[in-house]
């Protein structure tokens, strides 16, 4: 336990710092941030006679003064919106609660657990999607058997192909598939905290849930903010499991369509549909904005103000 | 913890909660493990089945070592994670603790340009990369995933180890200093070790995008040579038929390296790292 | 009533053996403190009473109740942490209310309560700073006002006073020995400082490398030392252990006499030594004298006295004083 | 000396075809070039394609899609024009129109393949119930009825989360019937038909009323799930497309049997889908150009027309020369073409050019019909304002 | 020459005051000692010197160089911290030898120097050990071996020995009294522990809510305390304060009188009192007295004295030891 803030040292030079900074730095600049930021001005350009010219923000005014680009937009950022609530409320807690049981150090078998919670965030895309596929078919018995055998088959229904469950069984499969992400990243977190501290809980008879909630949890708010910024950033970036099960066109009806299938689609093209790299790109300013403001309030108004313990 | 400290309806509960969710983690697994060793009719008539000896088949692990060289995807599948990991491991640190460590001008806004790359999906940047890639003659070079997949992994390494780096005692690191180390032997031998959990995180969530990224090999790599697993695994998926044997017997074969990385990794996951440390 | 009964304790860290076999009884009300040498095992033998280590062998019984498999918090104990072990994220009032507040305790009575701990700790002005904004005594400070708002039947004190200044631990002391008589409880303490140890137990626990050396009450151990460790271990300066040969006793392998039974004189004296060093501790002195038979040893006079370093002086010791060991080191009554 | 072509594909289905005939068959003629099959997961195939052109690696040979997406890199100029190309000869108009400018002027690819679309059916399922294969929709329903009243077997294999199983498989199959083929195709472009008008929605209709015939949750079936039901003999009858041949007579352990789209009432005349499907073209900047044309020289000859249709039953060579097939049910499907009016899908020429995509459009909806999410009128009204936002007829002459 | 130099040092932690301005000079080798109530920013001070915290105001001198700019890295000194601060994954010789290592010095001459550090506290079994495995007293000995084998020039120790027991205590303290002769290096020290004080210090600095109280030689402090924190502050049992009118003195506010001053007899004496408590500690006992007029009281005595409480005794005053302060607290000489 020491000083909450990190202490201020004034040296003439720091050139530590630069060295520390520079490899990420240049390696990132180079290869992320140059192509990404020519990709997204791009979205400033648009096609006119054969040409690609500058055309200020006429694709962000097709974008939404369109009513169809309009409506898959706000359909899509709906949609997403909805696949990111799913994960707070079940990826999210769920990885909490298994961290925290698994944190217990008596608990026998905990390596396995941890493997085997973890083990479904390890598998491609293709893999989930594929096994998901076969598992929810109506056609192939194994969830409608399943369910016959506790007396639930009437529960059953064809969830990918239907509207209003597609979205949300496929979030439920991305949460599926990612909680070992916050499990172990509590899971991290917990283990830092000093021994001693837990036990002057047990003797205060402060245990179980109560020690979780009382003496863990604040000391891992920060990383549980982290959980929570990274849940965001990723389901606002996801793309894949949809797009390997319900395809390009995020179906039933753009039911699952999401901003990144809706990137994609128009960035790269489906199908006989031509790759708009100038839409594409606006669609994706749109989205780094989103995530943008997200990561921002993060930083500058959530994380600086965060309270840290040292160990 | 001690006997006295673990109570039995605790630890009953503790085990209902994870075997039951071990069953939902496990369950899809154990159904593609299962039918990965059976004929494709069977996989779909009787996809809970275990094989039988009528409906053992390999057949899907031979496609995939009759086919292709997998041997040689596997070795370049390995080549660029490892690397790929090493490079966001170090350089990822060295940021954060830069960022965590010190207060300069343009620290938060450093975060916060560091943290750009996890907002677009890098995937945009495609043709760029490939225009660089192809202007150094790096195409078809395991060298191009290697600095990609670091590029890529950056950004949420260095997002995690400096919050975790923050919360290492500053008497530890100030002791080192009055005892005359440089900021790098600080960096090295005190705050790298004891953020050791956080790099195992870190580790297996860079390493698994890495390993199961499609585009990027297909784009940079694609040839014969420095194609990696899942790129390999492609050839079995169709246009109109996919192989399911083969994809699945591909990929089930794929998740084992992961797994050992990850469990090399979840070693590090040690507890009580820091105790002792301070009063 | 038996408060607290040890039997056959034993521990071992991985091969490192660290208490071999305790046996101890203390009874209800009774203000147990032990004392050791750095590294002897005193706090793992607390960290056992208290639940927080599973004990390799032996029983542990708290009122008459084998409690070795009852968690720490169904005890019924509280307890001071030699590193304090405060909730980092609590401010001092919610590290000391947090106990409380878990048993449901009224706010009103919490208040009460961690108003008159923080009052007889001086920590009224430091209420809502958190520990890192703390100086180490007050650290230490909050820590025992952690356990003693509890008020509990057993007190477990791991150097609790190691951290404060000499009035404040004089006054904590005083308010410790007030508790323990209010309360009626038990403590198990753990010190190094003599002062404290004679003045607050009943009991003194002599404890070396994982075993007891004699139990008894603080004069009975400065008085009549079963061996030469506890000799040696109570009373500071230390006893001067002098080989009997060489003072012409034949009964005994090695004599013992504390500093403060050496008369020192100018001029008259059994033996004539000389002066090697000298420590002046206002209401004490401290020399520190060597004769050519008998080696170096300590005298501590009461006052402040002048004595020229290398000067001559003569030293009579008080016969009655005097302490007798044989070979193995055991006392000889 | 030796040059390498590294051919860019997104039929990974064809990889041992290739390694296995073709290439030998090519290499024993031409011992200087050595040919390299690269095929891409073939959702991923445009978007990987498009990337390397920009940049610069990608190969020498470009596998080509039909229409616009070969004919907007011809434009960009990633595709070489092989208007003059000697073997380009051998290919009516018809079969190059897929690759070739819209004045058709130029063409920048060789075609290579088209498929057909129909039914195939368990001929042994039919026997046992003692049905016939029907000609008219009338007919073809009272199959439906009589697999359905049986219970033994689904009667139609489709599903509807795929999407394009219930455009490709179901409306363009059965539509052409309804829409007079070409005439309907050009009369669209022209802007003289209209998706409502009842020649197209009829179609939809008739698509609708598949639904009960599919499989229990068949609106979550996907394609895979439709040719499995079907090879794994649960199901009857499979709206197809003649790729599926080859698969088929593989993995089916019963009798397979073929029939075209039905007509609408007896005395109709009959249309079929033979989609231009596959051609192959060469990257303008390949350093290879030379040895390039030479292999595409070759692909355009009967030689390989011969030994790709035979090796692929189900994808029909276009070039001229009469190909012998080995395959019976390839046959059955090539059969076709002699009594009934062959069209292609009408979305893909010009049609798809802007957004909303026509062809994505079609999918959707037709998809949406099937599922029973959306009325026939109400897809066909929503699929005409789609093309109606950006189309007008002329836009492109 | 001046080793160190601290001239109108403040420290703001927040709104809250912690330093007001201290000024103190340090001379080469030597040895000086900060005493003071828990909380008064002894080791804010130190941690100001060894440039782990930014004074407010002021500057820092060593050997004659301001160094408010110095990383501590360069200031050449080295620390024992009051929480230990040990490398938690370091052994005991890694932590020990780190900062050698870092020097470049020769593997010989860490081993070496380890070895003599590692004997002199007791830690030889320990070495290979991580600090999670010790005990309280050895992390301390630890924090201590890692700051001695440097061998710097200028040592900052905020209480070092507080977790050991009497006879490591004495032990450790003579040998940090060796290495300050030997080295000729200059030490600050903090501490509680009045014997520590009185015997190490060449100079004791008293602090009082972060203001320097008095500065002097231990007997000068004990004989001549400025005022009535200080006369307080040094000396065990505390001085005792009485009321000079009661005394019959009326050119003072207040008498101080230390409790070894003061004679018991149970016949004959100046005052007569009721004794209230006995603390008896072996070597001396501690009498709490009162009487009517004075108040309340400590006196104390040599050897085992037994007094029943509430018996009567008469006390004489030593007037030669006898200390006079004003109504500000200022003693009057
Ligand atoms: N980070 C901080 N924020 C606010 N106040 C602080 C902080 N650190 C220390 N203090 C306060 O500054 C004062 C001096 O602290 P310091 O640690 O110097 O005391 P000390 O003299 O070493 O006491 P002790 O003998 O108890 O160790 C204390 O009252 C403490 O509460
Ligand atoms: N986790 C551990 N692994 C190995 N040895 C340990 C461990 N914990 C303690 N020890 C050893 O056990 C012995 C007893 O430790 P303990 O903490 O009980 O000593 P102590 O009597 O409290 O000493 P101190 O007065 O220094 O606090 C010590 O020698 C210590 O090194
Ligand atoms: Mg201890
Ligand atoms: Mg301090």
């Amino acid at each position: 336990m020491a000083a909450a803030a990190p202490d201020e040292h004034k040296p003439a030079r720091r050139w530590h710092i630069a060295v520390f900074l520079a490899p990420a730095v240049l390696v990132y600049t180079a290869i992320m941030i140059i192509p990404l930021f020519s990709t997204l001005v791009q979205s400033l350009f648009g096609p006119e006679g054969g040409q690609r010219v500058f055309v200020g923000l006429r694709n962000f005014q097709t974008l939404f003064g369109d009513p169809r680009w309009a409506a898959s937009f706000w359909n899509a950022l709906w949609n997403n919106t909805w696949f990111f609530i799913i994960h707070m409320l079940v990826q999210n807690p769920v990885g909490v609660l298994l961290a925290a049981i698994l944190s217990n150090p008596s608990l026998r078998l905990r390596g396995f657990y941890r493997t085997a919670i973890f083990v479904p965030t390890i598998l491609s895309f293709v893999i989930v999607g594929f096994v998901w596929k076969l598992i929810l078919s109506p056609l192939w018995g194994v969830a409608p058997n399943m369910l016959d055998a506790i007396g639930l088959k009437h529960l059953f229904a064809p969830w990918l192909g239907q509207e209003g469950a597609a979205l949300t069984t496929l979030a439920l499969v991305s949460v599926w598939q990612f909680v070992g992400i916050p499990m172990m990243l509590i899971y991290a977190a917990l283990l830092s905290i000093p021994d001693e501290v837990i036990e002057a809980a047990e003797i205060d008879g402060v245990t179980g849930a109560k020690q979780f909630f009382k003496i863990q949890l604040p000391l891992i708010l920060p990383t549980i903010g982290i959980i929570s910024i990274l849940t965001f950033v990723g389901n606002f970036n996801a793309f894949d499991l949809i797009y390997v099960s319900q395809g390009a066109q995020a179906g039933p009806n753009g039911a699952t369509d999401i901003l990144g299938t809706l990137l994609y689609r128009t960035f790269f093209g489906f199908q006989l549909q031509q790759g708009d790299p100038n839409m594409g790109a606006a669609i994706a300013t749109m989205m780094f904005l989103i995530i943008l403001v997200g990561v921002s309030i993060y930083l500058f108004g959530i994380q600086s103000r965060m309270r840290r313990y040292q160990f | 913890m001690t006997a006295a400290r673990s109570s039995l309806a605790r630890s009953v509960a503790a085990h209902a909660i994870l075997i039951a969710y071990t069953l939902i983690a496990l369950f899809p697994v154990f159904v593609i493990v299962v039918n990965a060793f059976k004929a494709r009719r069977d996989i779909f008539n009787t996809p809970l089945a275990l094989p039988t000896p009528e409906s053992f088949s390999l057949v899907g692990f031979e496609t995939v070592t009759s086919q292709g060289n997998f041997l040689l995807y596997f070795q370049n599948s390995l080549i660029v994670t490892v690397v790929a990991l090493a490079c966001v491991l170090l350089f990822g640190a060295m940021a954060a603790f830069a960022l965590s460590e010190y207060r300069f001008r343009g620290n938060t806004l450093m975060g916060l340009y560091l943290a750009l790359g996890i907002m677009i999906p890098i995937r945009l940047g495609t043709v760029a990369i490939l225009q660089i890639m192809v202007a150094s003659g790096l195409v078809n070079t395991l060298t191009a995933l290697i600095l990609v997949y670091t590029a890529q992994g950056l950004p949420l390494a260095i997002f995690i180890l400096s919050e975790f780096m923050r919360s290492v005692s500053d008497d530890l690191k100030n002791a080192g200093r009055v005892d005359g180390l440089s900021e790098y032997r600080i960096f090295f031998t005190l705050v790298l070790p004891l953020v050791r959990p956080a790099l195992a995180t870190v580790a297996v969530f860079t390493m698994i995008p890495i390993w199961n990224d499609l585009w990027f090999p297909l784009i940079l790599a694609p040839a014969e040579s420095t194609k990696t697993v899942t790129l390999g695994a492609q050839m079995f998926i169709g246009q109109f038929v996919t192989n399911w044997n083969a994809v699945l017997a591909a990929l089930t074969l794929a998740i084992v390296p992961v797994l050992v990385l990850y469990l090399i990794f979840s070693r590090q996951l040690i507890r009580g790292i820091t105790s002792g440390a301070v009063k | 009533m038996t408060a607290l009964e040890l039997s056959g304790i034993k521990k071992t860290f991985g091969s490192t053996d660290v208490l071999h076999g305790i046996d101890l009884t203390v009874e209800e009300g009774e203000f147990v403190i032990f004392v050791g040498p750095s590294g002897c095992g005193k706090s793992t033998l607390l960290r056992i009473i208290a639940g927080l280590e599973d004990a390799s062998e032996g029983t542990v019984r708290i009122a008459g109740e084998t409690v070795n498999a009852t968690p720490p918090a169904k005890r019924g104990i509280a307890m001071v942490f030699q590193s304090y072990a405060l909730y980092p994220h609590l401010t001092v009032k919610g590290n000391m209310s947090l106990a409380m507040k878990q048993e449901g305790a009224a706010k009103a009575e919490i208040e009460e309560r961690v108003g008159t701990a923080s009052r007889m700790l001086g920590l009224e002005p430091l209420l809502e700073r958190r520990p890192a904004e703390l100086s180490g005594g007050q650290r230490q400070r909050v820590a025992i006002g952690r356990a003693v708002v509890r008020k509990p039947k057993l007190f477990l004190f791991d150097e609790p006073l190691s951290n404060l200044d000499a009035a404040l631990r004089v006054n904590t002391r005083l308010e410790i020995a007030r508790l323990h008589r209010e309360l009626a409880a038990t403590m198990v303490y753990v010190t190094h400082d003599q002062v404290e140890a004679m003045t607050l137990a009943d009991k003194i626990v002599v404890m070396n490398a994982g075993r007891i050396e004699q139990v008894g009450s603080p004069m009975e151990l400065y008085n009549r030392p079963a061996n030469t460790f506890v000799a040696g271990f109570i009373g500071s300066p230390q006893m001067n252990f002098l080989d009997a040969a060489a003072l012409g006793d034949t009964t005994a392998k090695t004599i013992g006499i504390r500093p403060e039974h050496i008369a020192v004189s100018a001029e008259v004296g059994d033996l004539a030594c000389e002066v090697t060093h000298i420590e002046q501790l206002g209401a004490d002195t401290n020399l520190y004298l060597r004769n050519e038979t008998v080696g170096p040893f300590t005298a501590r006079l009461f006052g402040e006295h002048y004595f020229a370093p290398d000067s001559r002086v003569h030293v009579s010791f008080d016969r009655t004083k005097q302490h007798r060991f044989d070979t193995e080191g055991q006392a000889i009554r | 000396q030796q040059t390498t072509l590294v051919i860019e594909s997104w039929r990974n289905d064809d990889l041992t075809i290739w390694q296995q005939t073709l290439i030998p068959a090519f290499e024993a003629q031409h011992p200087d070039i050595k040919l390299q099959f690269q095929p891409t997961a073939p959702t991923e195939y445009n978007a990987a394609l498009n990337a390397k052109l920009e940049a610069g690696s990608a190969g020498d040979i470009i596998t080509c899609r039909p229409f616009d997406a070969s004919l907007a890199l011809f434009e960009d100029g990633a595709l070489a024009d092989l208007t003059d190309l000697e073997g380009m000869g051998n290919f009516s108009d018809v079969a190059k129109s897929a690759w070739s400018t819209d004045d058709g002027a130029q063409t920048f690819c060789v075609p290579m393949a088209s498929v057909i679309h129909g039914f195939i059916y368990n001929a042994d399922a039919f026997a046992e119930l003692g049905l016939e294969e029907p000609t008219t929709t009338d007919e073809f329903f009272a199959v439906l009825d009589a697999i359905k009243e049986d219970g033994t077997y689904i009667p139609l294999a489709i599903g509807a989360v795929d999407q394009w199983e219930a455009a490709s498989m179901g409306y363009h199959n059965i539509g052409p019937a309804y829409w007079h083929g070409e005439d309907g195709r050009l009369a669209l472009i022209a802007g003289d038909a209209k998706f409502t008008d009842e020649e197209w929605v009829e179609p939809l209709r008739v698509l609708a009323r598949w639904g009960e015939y599919a499989g229990d949750g068949y609106q979550a079936q996907t394609y895979p799930d439709s040719q499995n039901l079907f090879t794994l003999g649960r199901a009857a009858i499979f709206p197809a497309g003649s790729w599926e041949i080859s698969l088929f007579e593989e993995q089916a352990d019963f009798a397979l049997g073929a029939f075209p789209p039905p007509i609408p009432a007896a005395g109709d005349t009959c249309y079929i889908s033979d989609h231009t499907d596959i051609g192959i073209g060469l990257n303008a900047a390949s350093t290879n150009a030379e040895a390039g044309r030479t292999f595409l020289n070759w692909v355009a000859s009967s030689e390989f027309a011969e030994l790709y249709s035979n090796a692929l039953p189900g994808f029909f060579a276009l070039s001229n020369g009469a190909v012998t097939l080995e395959n019976p049910v390839a046959n059955e499907f090539v059969s076709w073409r002699e009594n009934c009016e062959s069209t292609i899908r009408p979305t893909y020429q010009i049609l798809s050019r802007g957004t909303p995509n026509l062809e994505n459009d079609n999918w959707l909806h037709a998809s949406n019909v099937l599922s029973g999410a959306e009325t026939p009128e109400q897809a066909a009204e929503a699929i005409q304002a789609g093309l109606d936002s950006w189309y007008t007829p002329g836009m492109y002459e």
